[in-house]
């Protein structure tokens, strides 16, 4: 709030009492806090009488989770899940953008691929999986191929239709003042775009998370989702917490980075549309 | 010189012609000197943001042509410049950066553009405010942005749709009277829409007044009202009140 | 009128203190804020079913109302049908269905165009003359204060003070004709001297 | 037939026809593998050929996602409005919700099989547990959409807290919630199919897993057709009831 001289001055003249009374409820940090240690302390009590395989318990899952970590395997694991992401996210990515500004520039990209858009959209794209796996094999590709199909559609569609809702006003201005198509582009269409790219970079980067962890749950081979079913199967509830804590984890921060990205690259718009997953 | 002749422009339902229309406006013709400052009076659906945007070159009329110095208008170009209703600011742009947008694209030296934009960013009182972004400031701060983004491209017309309309009531006053002392300035010629009367009267050589439905000209009153008009308060003129009525009883009938 | 709590000092509708919403008072606002899953009718007669009254008995009332702001015929069309000026008058209805004795607006024709608010300026002054209110009517419009009022309260800016009071003893009934009158245009001058005073001061 | 109808169903009917055929004349053509792409008349065929089992493996599927979704809003909505009237629940929970969402939440669906076992109450709870986060959130953010100046009104009018939810806020929130449902919905089918992957021994899930790892390419593709036309027919469904609940948000939609 920015307040004046003459405020200042009204407020000494009102000669209000200023003591500011404690009241817990303003410190929604603190609450929290106490009641993830509180939900910890009772999982821990209770999970220590319970069979480890139904429920571990949480210094269970810590020791298990020094365990996997020293003996390479989580990290190795972990690798082979990201190296296949970043590849198939990234050319999602670029793909997404691209094609989405182009369809939402010029109408015969639009009619030329909307159908395939919006067919491929709604098909559950999980169900898509056995099909990779039979093209692509076991290896790396198959899930570069998810996690791009899980990623490119959030990211096409909003791209899409974030340049079809700049159309009208914003394009109006660039072509008042004489701006040619590659001028419109840059300075415009890229810009005007961005907060709802990133909205649908944030909705991507949720689905192709659940898609490599699919992937890797169906094939059991390699990567984070293999650990789950491994362990899984042979029962080993204190290490089966570990990957999917990880995967909690690495969900929420991939999220906070996007979140930090686009109000970094788009501070001008303060709130953004996003659908969740 | 700015010449509208036997204008017609019809909106069609998708934009197909085999389907039914609705006629924005139906044979406008009249002619702004240089340096004449023209308001578009009308209620809304009369079709003056039509006519703006198709002088403007940013719509194609369906009969009829706009000529500029006695070339007709296909496509937008530096000799008009345009204030829109909204603001029309790019939110992602400082305030310098938004009244630079027009000589960017046309491209030319940096330090040259930031001493024309530095020029006009004082001209309309925002010295100070150069790194602000729109949504930082006020209303009435940002239409000053699109003004004096518009008046850096230095052009022979100025084409004005409702730039007030979004503001409140003192603001725009305060709006008004400093238009006018920038216009005595800079002595463009001005063709600016809006649905005030007062705000028209107070403005403009002469007032075009046009009905809806096709949009049409209802009649042009000549206002004769001396300037400068924010020197002695000109709404307190007798013949402001007369204008006024005699205007209200045209847009009625 | 109740809905936020004064720092300091006191508010007194009919010699009691105000301390919680008081139910004899009809708003309207900026924006019509229209329910936009009923109809005009079913808007108008919202007040009467949230306070339990007869939905029944008041309908005559509701269209009767809706007749004097001239929206007959558009009593079942929803707010959507209906412009920003219709809309307004729709609520304008909504806050006289309960017979309120004070009626408080906060800038309700500021979203309108310039045509459209004089139109209803000169609609509310007919409503007003048939069904007698108290009004306080929040504005940034100089004309529109003056044709209006009884007593126009001039505010400053930061922090907001009364500068003065000023009674207009401009003849009734008003019309857009008014405005011609010498008196009106030293009313306005009046004002417009005092907010510029502010002005130039800070 | 009218031009709206020819445009809306008939021509888009012809172009899926028209690219069906496509896609059996290049099978056949061009020689593919069967494991690669099956074509079509191989799908339809071993449709047929199941045509006997196919049904429970639908059912069971389209149970596991029905009753998932049920189960997340008869536990959602009732969880958002507690969120909204609650102060100290808007300030603990609601913040955590919203942080949950963003966490793949697949990855506890071993975790299920280890609690409840093969059955089909593990592929509930995932297909709840995907459904349960947009139902929350999308309903507790419509509650507190309500403008400004009618929840005033509301205060002035002194209306009682029961009227205020049955008369404006919760008839407001009708266009988020359905958002909310729609991308529910859709994950809900997801989830149950992900539960199927993870262990089972019927629904869709289970068939295209085995299908799969038998090369038998035909069955996989047709246990997808199946599946692709549960999600839309139920993603239809659910944009059908919102028409018809709030018919005055349709023209805002479009």
């Amino acid at each position: 709030m920015q307040t004046t001289l003459d405020d200042q001055q009204a407020l000494a003249e009102l000669n209000l009492s200023r003591v500011r009374p404690f009241q817990l409820r303003e410190y929604p940090g603190l609450i929290r806090l106490c009641s993830i240690l509180l939900f910890l302390a009772i999982w821990e009590y209770y999970g220590r009488g319970v069979d480890p395989i139904f429920l571990s318990y949480p210094t269970a899952i810590a020791r298990a989770a020094v365990q996997v970590t020293a003996s390479g395997e989580l990290g190795q694991q972990f690798l082979l899940s990201m190296k296949a992401f970043v590849i198939g996210f990234g050319s999602a990515i670029v793909l997404g953008i691209g094609v989405g500004l182009l369809m939402g520039r010029y109408r015969l990209a639009q009619y030329l691929l909307d159908p395939y858009m919006y067919a491929m959209d709604a098909t559950p794209r999980v169900a898509l999986i056995p099909l990779l796996l039979l093209w692509f094999g076991l290896g790396i590709w198959s899930k570069v191929a998810i996690v791009f199909l899980s990623g490119l559609f959030p990211i096409l569609i909003n791209t899409f239709s974030g340049v079809k809702t700049v159309s009208g006003s914003l394009v109006e201005i660039g072509q008042a003042y004489g701006a040619k198509e590659g001028q419109i582009f840059r300075k415009i269409i890229a810009p005007a775009t961005l907060p709802f790219i990133m909205a649908g970079v944030r909705v991507g980067v949720g689905r192709a998370v659940v898609g490599i962890i699919t992937a890797e749950m169906f094939t059991a081979v390699t990567g984070l989702g293999a650990m789950l079913i491994v362990y899984s199967s042979s029962f080993a509830t204190d290490k089966l917490f570990v990957p999917i804590i990880l995967l909690a984890l690495l969900g929420v921060a991939l999220t906070e980075v996007v979140k930090a990205l686009q109000s970094w690259l788009a501070p001008w718009k303060e709130s953004e549309r996003a659908e969740s997953e | 010189m700015l010449e509208i002749r036997h204008l017609s422009k019809v909106f069609f339902e998708r934009n197909d012609p085999r389907r039914s229309g609705l006629v924005a406006l139906h044979d406008i013709s009249f002619q702004v000197q240089g340096n004449e400052f023209i308001c578009l009076l009308g209620p809304s659906g009369c079709g003056k943001t039509t006519l703006i945007r198709i002088a403007a070159g940013l719509l194609r009329a369906d009969k009829g042509e706009v000529l500029v110095n006695g070339r007709p208008v296909i496509a937008p170009g530096r000799d008009r410049c345009m204030v829109f209703q909204n603001f029309g600011l790019l939110p992602w742009r400082t305030v310098m950066e938004n009244v630079e947008f027009g000589l960017e694209i046309e491209g030319g030296p940096r330090e040259e553009r930031r001493r024309i934009c530095q020029k006009y960013i004082e001209l309309v009182g925002l010295q100070g405010f150069e790194s602000y972004f729109p949504h930082q400031i006020s209303g009435g701060m940002q239409q000053r942005v699109g003004i004096a983004r518009a008046l850096s491209k230095e052009p022979d017309i100025l084409l004005m749709d409702e730039p007030f309309g979004a503001v409140d009531a003192q603001t725009r006053e305060q709006l008004q009277e400093e238009l006018m002392k920038i216009w005595a300035t800079t002595n463009n010629t001005v063709l600016f829409v809006t649905h005030s009367i007062d705000e028209s009267i107070y403005l403009a050589d002469r007032v075009i007044v046009m009905k809806p439905r096709p949009g049409r000209i209802r009649e042009e009153v000549k206002i004769d009202l001396p300037r400068p008009r924010w020197a002695v308060d000109v709404r307190a003129d007798p013949r402001f009140a007369q204008l006024r009525t005699r205007i209200r009883e045209l847009l009625r009938g | 009128m109740g809905l936020i709590p004064a720092t300091r000092g006191s508010i007194h509708f009919r010699d009691q203190l105000v301390t919680e919403p008081i139910q004899d008072v009809g708003m309207v606002f900026q924006s019509p804020v229209l329910l936009p899953w009923r109809s005009v009718l079913d808007n108008v007669l919202l007040p009467i079913e949230v306070m339990n009254r007869s939905r029944r008995e008041h309908a005559p009332a509701a269209l009767e109302l809706i007749d004097l702001v001239g929206l007959s015929g558009f009593e079942n069309k929803m707010p959507r049908e209906l412009s920003g000026g219709m809309q307004q008058r729709a609520s304008i209805c909504r806050a006289l269905i309960t017979n309120p004795s004070l009626l408080l607006m906060d800038e309700p024709f500021g979203a309108l165009d310039a045509m459209t608010r004089e139109e209803l300026g000169v609609e509310l002054m007919r409503i007003w003359d048939e069904k007698r209110k108290t009004v306080v009517f929040v504005t940034h419009s100089i004309p529109e204060a003056v044709l209006l009022a009884d007593r126009v309260v001039v505010f400053t800016a930061r922090p907001g003070r009364v500068a003065e009071i000023i009674e207009v003893k401009l003849p009734r009934p008003r019309g857009l004709e008014t405005e011609f009158a010498a008196e009106f245009k030293e009313y306005v001058d009046r004002i417009r001297a005092i907010i510029y005073a502010q002005k130039v001061r800070r | 037939m009218s031009r709206r109808v020819f445009r809306r169903y008939v021509l888009p009917t012809l172009t899926i026809a028209g690219l069906i055929a496509l896609w059996q004349v290049l099978c056949v053509v061009l020689d593919i593998p069967v494991w690669l792409l099956p074509a079509p008349s191989l799908i339809f065929q071993k449709l047929v050929e199941w045509g006997d089992k196919l049904p429970l493996h639908t059912w069971v599927t389209l149970y596991e996602t029905l009753a998932g979704f049920a189960l997340a809003i008869a536990v959602g909505i009732p969880l958002a409005i507690l969120i909204v009237y609650s102060e100290v629940l808007q300030n603990t929970i609601y913040p955590i919700l919203v942080i949950f969402q963003s966490v793949p939440k697949v990855a506890i669906a071993p975790l299920f099989l280890v609690w409840v076992g093969y059955g089909a109450i593990s592929k509930i709870l995932v297909a709840f547990l995907v459904a349960f986060f947009p139902i929350v959130v999308d309903t507790a953010t419509g509650l507190n959409a309500v403008p400004r100046e009618l929840m005033e009104l509301m205060k002035v009018l002194r209306a009682s807290p029961y009227h205020i939810f049955k008369k404006i806020r919760f008839p407001a929130a009708l266009p988020h919630i359905f958002s909310g449902l729609k991308v529910a919905i859709t994950l809900a089918v997801i989830g149950a199919v992900i539960g199927e992957f993870v262990g089972s021994d019927k629904g869709l899930g289970y068939l295209i897993l085995i299908s799969s790892s038998h090369m038998d390419t035909g069955l996989a593709f047709g246990s997808m057709a199946i599946l692709a036309v549960i999600g839309i027919g139920l993603f239809v469904g659910v944009a059908w009831l919102e028409r018809v609940i709030c018919p005055w948000q349709t023209t805002e939609h479009q």
